[in-house]
């Protein structure tokens, strides 16, 4: 086995890790984000991605749920590990790359798992009127090797003269999977087309930490949204005290923001100063690397073609104090770290309520396309919080 | 012989991928293998020599397919993929007509005393292709424009009537109550 | 007129498949080393290894009712297309396929691509998936008459369609001296149909990983190993239509063309780390209104001097 | 002619092959996991292939229109040296009256549709 034992080696240098966060834990994730960087491992997109799933915080309810069920739909080998403090970070990450090498416990994980999912749970509101009446569960064969595709030759329709009156059809059919199919609903220009429901949040990489929109789409258009808070309201908690947290704050919400534009080099160089300010490094040396940034920030048009006139508030809005929108917000945070480098400190605003940002939110994402409602949701601070733990690095 | 079989070979992926547009239930599986069909065509004309038109039916017809999906998903009066489904309409007509068309084809293909071939094709047939629509056939150029330029801007005005001083809204308008809770269900309406 | 060029025996065929996939672990190379934080460069080189041997261990994955079928043809599609794309490419000296319609077939292996990454999207039955095969689409729509209209510029100088002759129609003046706007959008179009930035957003990071979000082990390979290798490939074409191909002092044809392929393909790399995604919207009217009238003066331009130099 | 791209194809296919087979013996497990489609931890309540709006449509009817286009422009390309003045004429008042149109379509906004 000596050749497997040695892919699995050359597997493990480079692991993808798949974070999630739980609300309050901002800086075990910055922590792990920082050992990730060390180690040179990369960050998922999505389970399929990822070989380890590390979860920041220790989840309940509702969050946890959703975190055992992405804990299913990573492919293996695979690790799973829950971080609370930050001193955790290097050792667990550790531990998962030594389980990820262990050949036998992994083929035994593989073969452990349930050929199908399970069916939907209580998960699915059966109220909805999109579902189906007589949804058989389970008797269509998922089975392993699924090569040819679906075979569905022998539903053979003789009365083909009017193929599309499939009337009641949808009753007594078998819907793969126990999923029911789309319903259908308007669209401005007179159309007829399918809805979709999708959940954003709270497994979502780059999204704020137990956020969750639950929004119908048609095409990659959301229609309309209900936002919603896991695991509670985070406490508003002020944040100018400390210069150091206020700074790291700032660029965590930055680096998100370059890194759903898609700008990975400003990204990383973000998190690479905000990575400095939590190690413990002097922040006057933060100072000259942020105004690099904001100059460079400046310089890029396609980014600021890209950012502006996405998620336009209200002068009156309590998130127009770092901007109106998206690229005033994101140039707006860097201008307050650099000051807050300076040792000038700004005055802290009021948050407003969690119903309030809600309300907000709901109405800023209705009629956007999905990319533009990302950005627009990582370019609002919705928990303006200090980290405390950071307050006492 | 290797081109023989070769172009055996492709003519029954041809027929095979046209009879899979009317077997499979999923509108994107039908468009696919219809552009299949018609690679396969594609490279039974690179058999003949014909390079340029081979390779352009290729190119053409796999772009077409790639949109005329996007159109045969979006306005099928229900799921394209997961539910029975028939691409026949009016069968007995259908047939009829398409029977009758394959006879008369070859009937021809067989009747017909083809001529021997005189002289030997140009030595790039692009090129001749190219000289033929610059030089005599110049007037299916001159036609091709504006025909292109009419389709252009019909096909807009049909598809976007909006027309520039009323963009479109986000949103459709808040529905009246009178239409109800949507149903979920399939409406019917051609494909 | 092709002087220079000739068609190769086809058992070559197997050495041209090898050099495609070994030009694609190259820029994967780059890419990792461009990645990796500053001092694990020499690391980052060898995250193409790491990654290979990561999603072979991989588990496959499947979901529930995917079309299974169009998926994994999509999902194999690309490197196939990548390297279909290379049979007419002249490697210095050799091309294995000396096509009459060279540049046609270039075009035509590229919009395979249109169904290839959407039947990817399309069949894990998955929203992030199909929401990122139809951005591929939209993309499409906008860069692939520029790059049309950029492949004529090349073949209206040399007064053909083979890539023989357009190589060799560069001797002492290569076409992107006075050609400039056509080789920018056709470097832009590489980018964009290998799925790279800033024309990544069928695989954005918004949408989960888009066309990728749901793929694991093998197939997920196949998909990124079929973008490394459409870049290198882009470039191989872009090195041949405007940069002179294989012509250079001293050392011989192959490695000039290797080493012009290599560099430009490095720089699109880079290029690429620093520019953010584009979306399909913000970048269809500056295509139609700005890339494409470019693009048809570029090649007015070119007929023009053609004419006149009779 | 052709006879290199068929043995390319089947080179690229054979490779191909040769990945999923050695992908079976070197992962933890030969048949694929089957999944639920990622949605950040929720269970889908309907399938995601269903009839997409793609707003973009009017653009692609506008592409359809132009693209046959490019049906002449190649063999033009190939011959344009040849013909003289008279063929580039012609083509760029083609391609101008196109133009026209695309330019009229950008002024009716085909090209924005969210």
């Amino acid at each position: 086995m000596g050749l497997s034992s040695l892919l699995a080696r050359v597997a493990t240098s480079r692991c993808h890790v798949l974070l999630v966060e739980v609300p309050g834990a901002a800086s075990v994730r910055m922590e792990v984000q920082r050992e990730l960087v060390r180690l040179g491992w990369v960050e998922a997109d999505s389970p399929s991605e990822a070989d380890i799933l590390c979860v920041c915080g220790a989840p309940s309810g509702e969050l946890l749920g959703a975190v055992d069920r992405v804990w299913e739909q990573l492919p293996g080998p695979r690790a799973r590990t829950t971080v609370v403090t930050a001193e955790q970070v290097a050792r667990e990450l550790h531990g998962c790359a030594e389980r990820l090498r262990e050949p036998a416990a992994q083929t035994a994980d593989a073969a452990g798992r349930d050929q199908r999912p399970a069916e939907p749970d209580d998960q699915m509101d059966d109220s909805d009127d999109m579902n189906h009446g007589g949804m058989d569960h389970g008797d269509m064969d998922h089975g392993d090797g699924n090569h040819g595709g679906m075979d569905h030759g022998d539903m053979d329709h003789g009365d083909g003269d009017d193929g599309m009156d499939h009337g009641g059809m949808d009753m007594d059919m078998p819907m793969p999977g126990g999923i029911g199919l789309a319903g259908q609903e308007e669209d401005r220009d007179g159309l007829d087309l399918d809805v979709l429901h999708l959940p954003l949040g709270p497994v979502l990489p780059s999204w704020p930490a137990g956020l969750v929109l639950r929004c119908t789409i048609q095409g990659d258009v959301i229609f309309s949204a209900t936002a919603e808070l896991l695991e509670g309201t985070p406490a508003p908690d002020p944040l100018a005290a400390d210069a150091r947290a206020f700074i790291v704050h700032r660029t965590d919400l930055a680096g998100r923001v370059l890194r759903l534009a898609g700008s990975d080099a400003a990204a990383e160089r973000m998190y690479r100063i905000r990575n400095a300010a939590l190690a413990g490094e002097p922040l006057g040396d933060c100072r000259g690397p942020l105004m690099a940034e904001l100059a460079a920030l400046k310089r890029s048009v396609l980014l600021r073609r890209s950012l502006r006139g996405v998620g336009t508030i209200g002068a009156d809005s309590f998130h127009a104090e770092a901007g109106t929108d998206a690229w005033a917000r994101l140039t707006g945070w860097v201008e307050g770290a650099v000051r807050a480098a300076n040792g000038e400190t700004d005055a802290a605003g009021v948050p407003a309520s969690w119903p309030v940002q809600a309300a907000l939110l709901e109405q800023l994402v209705a009629g956007e396309e999905l990319s533009r409602v990302r950005l627009l949701v990582a370019s609002l601070d919705l928990a303006p919080v200090g980290t405390p733990e950071v307050l006492s690095r | 012989m290797l081109t023989t079989v070769l172009f055996i070979v492709l003519a029954l992926v041809a027929v095979a991928a046209g009879i899979a547009v009317f077997r499979t239930d999923s509108m994107a599986r039908a468009t696919y293998a219809l552009a299949a069909s018609f690679v396969a065509v594609g490279a039974m004309l690179l058999q003949f020599n014909l390079d340029y038109i081979g390779v352009v039916t290729i190119l053409m017809m796999v772009m077409e397919m790639a949109i005329m999906a996007i159109f045969m998903i979006m306005f099928m009066g229900m799921n394209p993929a997961l539910m029975p489904m028939s691409m026949v309409h009016n069968k007995r007509g259908s047939l009829l007509i398409a029977g009758g068309v394959f006879l008369v084809l070859a009937a021809g293909a067989l009747l017909v005393p083809w001529p021997a071939r005189r002289g030997a094709p140009a030595p790039d047939l692009t090129v001749s292709l190219g000289e033929a629509i610059m030089g005599n056939k110049m007037l299916v150029m001159l036609t091709v424009s504006p025909l292109l330029f009419a389709t252009l801007v019909s096909a807009l005005v049909l598809a976007n009537p909006r027309g520039r001083y009323r963009p479109y809204p986000k949103l459709p308008a808040p529905k009246q109550s009178e239409s109800g809770p949507e149903h979920h269900g399939h409406t019917g309406g051609g494909h | 007129m092709s002087a220079g060029v000739e068609q190769v025996s086809p058992v070559w065929a197997v050495v041209a498949a090898i050099a495609v996939l070994a030009a694609a672990f190259a820029g994967a190379a780059v890419d990792g080393a461009l990645q990796a934080r500053p001092g694990a460069r020499r690391a980052g080189m060898l995250a193409p290894v790491a990654e290979g041997a990561r999603l072979l261990r991989q588990r496959r994955r499947t979901l529930v009712a995917a079309d299974t079928l169009l998926w994994r043809v999509g999902v194999a599609g690309l490197p196939v297309v990548a390297v279909l794309m290379a049979a007419v490419l002249p490697f210095g000296r050799w091309v294995i396929s000396d096509l009459p319609v060279g540049l046609v077939w270039f075009n035509a292996m590229d919009v395979m691509l249109w169904a290839l990454v959407w039947m990817a999207g399309w069949g894990p039955n998955a929203a992030y998936p199909l929401v990122g095969g139809y951005r591929f689409l939209a993309l499409a729509l906008a860069y692939e008459l520029p790059l049309m209209f950029a492949l004529t510029a090349p073949a209206v100088a040399a007064g053909s369609l083979r890539m023989a002759d357009i190589v060799a129609g560069q001797d002492g003046l290569w076409y992107v001296v006075w050609m400039p706007v056509a080789f920018l959008v056709f470097c832009a179009s590489v980018l964009a149909f290998s799925l790279h930035r800033p024309f990544d957003a069928p695989l954005a990071r918004d949408l989960a990983g888009g066309v990728l979000a749901e793929a694991s082990g093998v197939d997920r390979l196949l998909l990124l190993a079929g973008r490394h290798a459409l870049l290198a490939v882009g470039s191989g074409f872009a090195v041949a239509l405007f940069l002179g191909g294989g012509s250079g002092p001293l050392l011989p044809a192959w490695v000039w063309f290797l080493a012009k392929t290599l560099l430009l393909q490095s720089v699109l790399l880079v290029v690429r780390r620093h520019l953010p995604s584009v979306r399909p919207q913000a970048l269809m009217a500056a295509a139609w209104a700005v890339a494409l009238p470019a693009t048809l003066l570029q090649v007015a331009g070119v007929a023009v001097v053609v004419v006149a130099r009779g | 002619m052709y006879l290199g791209i068929l043995v390319l194809l089947a080179a690229v296919l054979v490779s191909v092959g040769a990945l999923y087979v050695l992908s079976r013996l070197t992962a933890v497990a030969r048949n694929p996991l089957v999944s639920r489609p990622f949605l950040s931890g929720w269970v889908p309540e309907e399938h995601a292939l269903s009839r997409y709006h793609a707003r973009y449509y009017p653009v692609t009817l506008l592409f359809l229109a132009f693209d046959v286009e490019m049906l002449f422009m190649y063999p033009w390309a190939a011959v344009v040296s040849r013909l003289g003045p008279g063929a580039v004429i012609e083509m760029f008042v083609f391609l101008g009256v196109l133009m026209a149109g695309v330019f009229w379509a950008w002024r009716e906004g085909a090209f924005k549709w969210a």
